[in-house]
């Protein structure tokens, strides 16, 4: 097995599932002969052909209005996004058709796209490179959505997406493409793209997250730990649709929830997974629900970033909070 | 200073109003017999506009956006497709989804509310309406590049109207296909009104066809209510690009006769007169005339062909009337491929409230 | 004072601010001599001439992006988005450039613009014209977020949202458009955008609701009064920024709550009610919140269109099962 | 069939890559003391160029992408603007920036990663630097709207890569204006890449004048490494404009020296003997030549200029680095124009977790 960052992992499953299955094509901006910018497709336009492997022009409404149309006639378009910020454009053909296809023609026509994109921040990017977009799919039916954050679950669930006889969008954190190693085996092997996973067992709270917060989390909960609070973290991954019945048990144990995520607090996803706890597992709830988000603010540019992003210290701290509610 | 390019936008038509004709005709118009089910397929789309504004009228339809008037273009683009070519329609393209094989059934249910009108039985690979504006000419390009990457002898054909053409999408979609040389054929329908908004006010462009200059295609104008100069254009194009030849914009040059929809009052901001003047133009009395003049049509095979054309809406509509109406669970039964656990209980909900009779009439 | 409808009264909002303000431009599709396809804008283009009320050629990403650099240019223009389903390709302006012009030149520039869009279903309207998009909005930090639901509150909300220094997306609910009338005073006094109405005292349960919905809330909170069940009823109207105090004191009095919206379930801006009473609401809950929704499937055409959308029926079913919970 | 319209594109140069000069020369070129200013703005680019990138591999700055190699276009644009105008940057644009009356510091407090960077003390009204490709095409048409509309001889400026070309709200934005007749001045810097996708592989058009005709206006192509020629057609379009005369679409023909931002390693993509061989077209030693030849240079003036400009560039880093971080409580200050009640909390939190030295370095 080979160690493989994130950015790696997802390289091999893409070219696990160009090489077993001929309908899979790449499209994106300077994917091809660049590998992308951040070389999630290196070496793959030479082993798979500049025809499976699209360097389109620089147009993203058309990156993902082709897809679209290359996935109805059974193509199975991944198309990369190359920064968060640049997603946008993609919304009106992503909610609008790829979305939809499927119902409006009762099945006759289906959307088996994938959208991949960067996300996040931490990295002292440029303007508009570090945003967290996902609440802006989760509340669009017909589509799946999905972040991964290590390296295996990346691959595992790549593999998964690319598989799905529908549309998903899947969103790769730019801060853990390179900030850590994993064993991951390349022996095409899917993950389900409907379950939480648990990464750590806890007894006295849940802590919630996904993509690149789950570091701090993790980093949190070891704290924690060090101070006798031994709590559980979960791993979302799978955002929409969202595995409910992981974290109500979870939390049916422990009695407490903090949900961590990047993305700006206001609607953002951590408040469904708050809504659900208020409307099944009320009455396990030992003390109020916290978040620990990203601020209601516009991503600061690089000399701020770092006090916007949730840290160790404020998940630790709503935790201290959340332990002292009776 | 140097001049680097020069390009030119050349307008065609065969047939006057009148119905006089331009020789040499095209080969397939020299035969007139392969007229006459392009001048049926204009009556049965014309019939059939009427007859569903008569259902919106009277509550049993939807609103519904005819093509009184433009009725060469669609006829004339899908009759010189082959059946593997795949359609791109938008609203008021049933002239072309009709002979397509779209069945007046399905395209009632469609306008009625039911999603079932774009599970068509015929044409399997032809894409659902499409109602946000210019976004079927990517999915065209997309649709193209899969034929080509696959070396199927396919095309794809979409229609999108003059307005349309002020839409990122065609443009972007255009320059894709340019670039991948896909069997892309991409008609604009110039009604010359986009709801309230004239050709005019829609771009300070002389033609539209010139949009192809802009990625570097040929793009050519006709006169769209020339079923002829249509048709001619539409396989020229389609076979250019399945020859390997790439993609054509195609301007055809028509009115829009009715009322943008059901929903529209178009005497709030054009002038009836202006409207009338158009009628001159129509394509249905110019092929018509034209058949005359070769002695290939006459009023017996006329009537003829109105009753049977009435017969054939009036079955589609009692059909239409009497099918089922959609059931409760049919909401979650293609949303995916596999409904997600975590809907199952929205289901249920859902299905707890529902009425006893299904559905209602849209 | 006249008798208004939602859609005339739009329409008297704007006139007044036209009138008052000479910076007001609008832009949109056949806003001009139609009058918009609703109407909203009828007569204005008379009144106030062509280079004033704006019929722009078809492309809502310019007619947003336009905007932009109209607003940041010192004019206050006021778009129109044709109908809630063709409002995704703006976006990327609205995201990227409206909502954070202030903010990234740290008040040099700035963006005082309104984009106004017909919103939701129940009008039996051909597909995309029926959408709820306002939770992709409700997460973009720099925005607010309008629903008005009533011709009063439309009239002294939108005078609100054009007179605001900031960048407002005001959605109206198509369904009221027309659907009563009301008193409304053509005073040009605006209300405030940062506070929930309550529209109905009761001291059972309470029912929080925006926009279309509202009509059906009051109308179980009828119902539920004639079995004796007091429900207060808040109108959010101001999604974003959300006056949670209004919800959070109602519910400490009630001890239950009911989201009702029309928009589908997961990750709809109902989550975001429902995650505040988690966090500060938690000791005063004495039954699980419910959130009364359009599912989490695409909108159906027409003849489906009703059972998607909530009604009396399901809310006030919601509210019983409240009731009984504990 | 008939001709309906015709469209040619012409391209501009007056001096050869040599220097040498096509007489007549325009009007303000024919005196060589109105070139020093734009060359000592060139050279100033190009030193600022090489310093920011040794910043950057320092630690010292953020991602950074230099004009190198296209000075030529930013100065030639901006200098034929007045101070009322406004231009509309993108990323690639510090030579048209300082122009008009940015700071050095203030660009690299930007690419540093501060927001005070775009609070420019000159040019008031210009706009910050635009990421997102092409969408500043949108504004800038809407910003010349509003000058339009209030009768202010102002003209709006922008520029947009080779690559922002495929993007569709330029096409978009040019109808509008089109339309309009705003007074708006599109200038494309084709550097031939957009990162790594070659000018070829971006659209199939000729030329990108060309998507002019698409929107009915004006395109012309200059060589953009021609400072000459870049700021005769700016000048010529800017007061074309201001006269009511609509926009104008120019394409400066030139090439990215350099790689697309610090981020980026052009060597994976593109030949270095293809890169070398175009600086012998390069716009500096172009103009250095031109003045030579006319006696209006020297190597001590040159000397003396670069001497100059390392001061400048010096001083502005020193008052780079020495700017104190920005607060925390800077993250809220402009969000809107009063912070919403809602907010209140949350910077309470963020200030309590705030650590003692306020932001870091990017
Ligand atoms: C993206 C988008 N914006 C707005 C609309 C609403 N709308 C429906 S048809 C129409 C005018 C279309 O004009 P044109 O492209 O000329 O086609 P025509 O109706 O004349 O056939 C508009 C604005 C839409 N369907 N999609
Ligand atoms: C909408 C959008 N998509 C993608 C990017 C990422 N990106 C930054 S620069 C660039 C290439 C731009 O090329 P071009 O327009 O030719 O400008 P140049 O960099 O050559 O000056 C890309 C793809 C972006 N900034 N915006
Ligand atoms: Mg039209
Ligand atoms: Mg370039």
């Amino acid at each position: 097995m080979a160690e493989l960052n994130l950015v790696e992992a997802i390289n091999r499953a893409l070219a696990w599932e160009m090489a077993h299955d001929e309908a899979v094509v790449l499209l994106g901006e300077d994917i091809g002969v660049n590998g992308g910018v951040f070389r999630a497709t290196v070496g793959l336009q030479e082993r798979f052909g500049e025809d499976r492997v699209i360097d389109t022009p620089l147009a993203e409404t058309a990156i993902a209005g082709t897809a679209i149309g290359m996935a109805a006639m059974g193509l199975k378009p991944v198309a990369e996004i190359q920064f968060s910020g640049f997603i946008y454009p993609t919304l009106d053909h992503l909610v609008n058709h790829a979305a939809r296809l499927r119902n409006r023609t009762r099945g006759r026509l289906a959307c088996p796209l994938v959208l991949r994109s960067p996300c996040g921040g931490g990295i002292h990017a440029p303007e508009h490179h570090s945003e967290s977009p996902e609440a802006m799919f989760t509340n669009v039916p017909g589509l799946r959505v999905v972040v991964p954050s290590s390296p295996g679950r990346a691959y595992g669930l790549l593999l998964a997406a690319m598989r799905d006889p529908d549309p998903v969008v899947f969103l790769e954190p730019t801060r853990l493409y390179r900030l850590f190693r994993q064993e991951v085996a390349d022996d095409g092997e899917a993950l389900p793209l409907d379950v939480c996973f648990t990464l750590r067992a806890g007894s006295d709270v849940t802590l919630v997250s996904w993509g690149a917060m789950l570091h701090e989390t993790l980093a949190a909960a070891d704290q924690l730990a060090a101070e006798g609070v031994m709590a559980e973290v979960i791993d979302v991954a799978t955002l929409k649709p969202l595995d409910l019945t992981t974290i109500l048990e979870s939390v049916a144990r422990t009695g407490r929830c903090v949900i961590v995520h990047e993305a700006a607090r206001t609607g953002g996803f951590g408040a469904e997974i708050a809504a659900g706890l208020a409307e099944h597992g009320l009455y396990t709830l030992l003390a109020p629900v916290r978040r620990v988000t990203g601020y209601d603010i516009v991503m600061p540019l690089a000399r701020l970033e770092m006090q916007y992003l949730p840290s160790v210290e404020r998940i630790v701290a709503a935790v201290r909070q959340t332990l002292e509610a009776s | 200073m140097a001049t680097v390019a020069r390009f030119e936008v050349e307008f065609t038509r065969y047939l006057e109003p009148d119905g006089t004709a331009h020789e040499p005709l095209p080969e397939f118009a020299r035969d007139p017999d392969r007229l006459i089910p392009l001048y049926r397929a204009m009556q049965l789309t014309r019939a059939f506009d009427t007859k569903a504004i008569a259902l919106q009228r009277t509550g049993k339809l939807g609103t519904f956006a005819s093509a009184l008037g433009q009725e060469a273009i669609g006829v004339g683009v899908a009759s010189a497709m082959r059946i593997e070519d795949v359609f791109l329609p938008s609203y008021r393209d049933h002239a072309a989804q009709f002979v397509r094989g779209v069945t007046l059934a399905e395209s009632l249910l469609y306008w009625g509310g039911d999603e079932r009108g774009s599970a068509f039985a015929g044409p399997r690979d032809d894409f659902p309406i499409c109602v946000p504006i210019a976004t079927q000419v990517c999915h065209a390009a997309g649709a193209a590049y899969a034929f080509k990457l696959r070396a199927e002898a396919r095309v794809a054909v979409c229609v999108l109207g003059d307005g349309a053409t002020s839409k990122g999408d065609f443009y972007e979609a255009m320059n894709f296909a340019a670039l991948w040389q896909a069997p892309l054929v991409m008609v604009v329908n110039n009604n010359q009104w986009a709801i309230s908004v004239p050709r005019t006010r829609q771009s300070a462009a002389r033609t539209l066809a010139q949009k192809a200059i802009a990625a570097g295609i040929e793009g050519r104008q006709v006169d769209g209510n020339d079923i002829v100069a249509v048709h001619d254009a539409a396989a020229r194009a389609i076979e250019k690009a399945r020859d390997g030849g790439g993609p054509t914009l195609i301007e055809a040059l028509t009115y829009r006769l009715g009322d943008h929809t059901t929903a529209d009052d178009a005497t709030r901001y054009r002038d009836a007169a202006a409207v009338e003047e158009q009628w001159a133009f129509e394509p249905i009395a110019r092929l018509r005339n034209h058949l005359l003049a070769r002695d290939a049509w006459s009023r017996e095979r006329e009537e003829q062909l109105l009753h049977e054309i009435g017969a054939e809406i009036d079955a589609a509509v009692e059909h239409y009337l009497a099918t089922p109406l959609p059931t409760t669970e049919a909401m979650f039964e293609h949303l995916h491929a596999r409904l997600p656990a975590a809907l199952a209980a929205q289901r249920a909900e859902a299905l707890a409230f529902a009425p006893a009779q299904g559905g209602d009439h849209g």
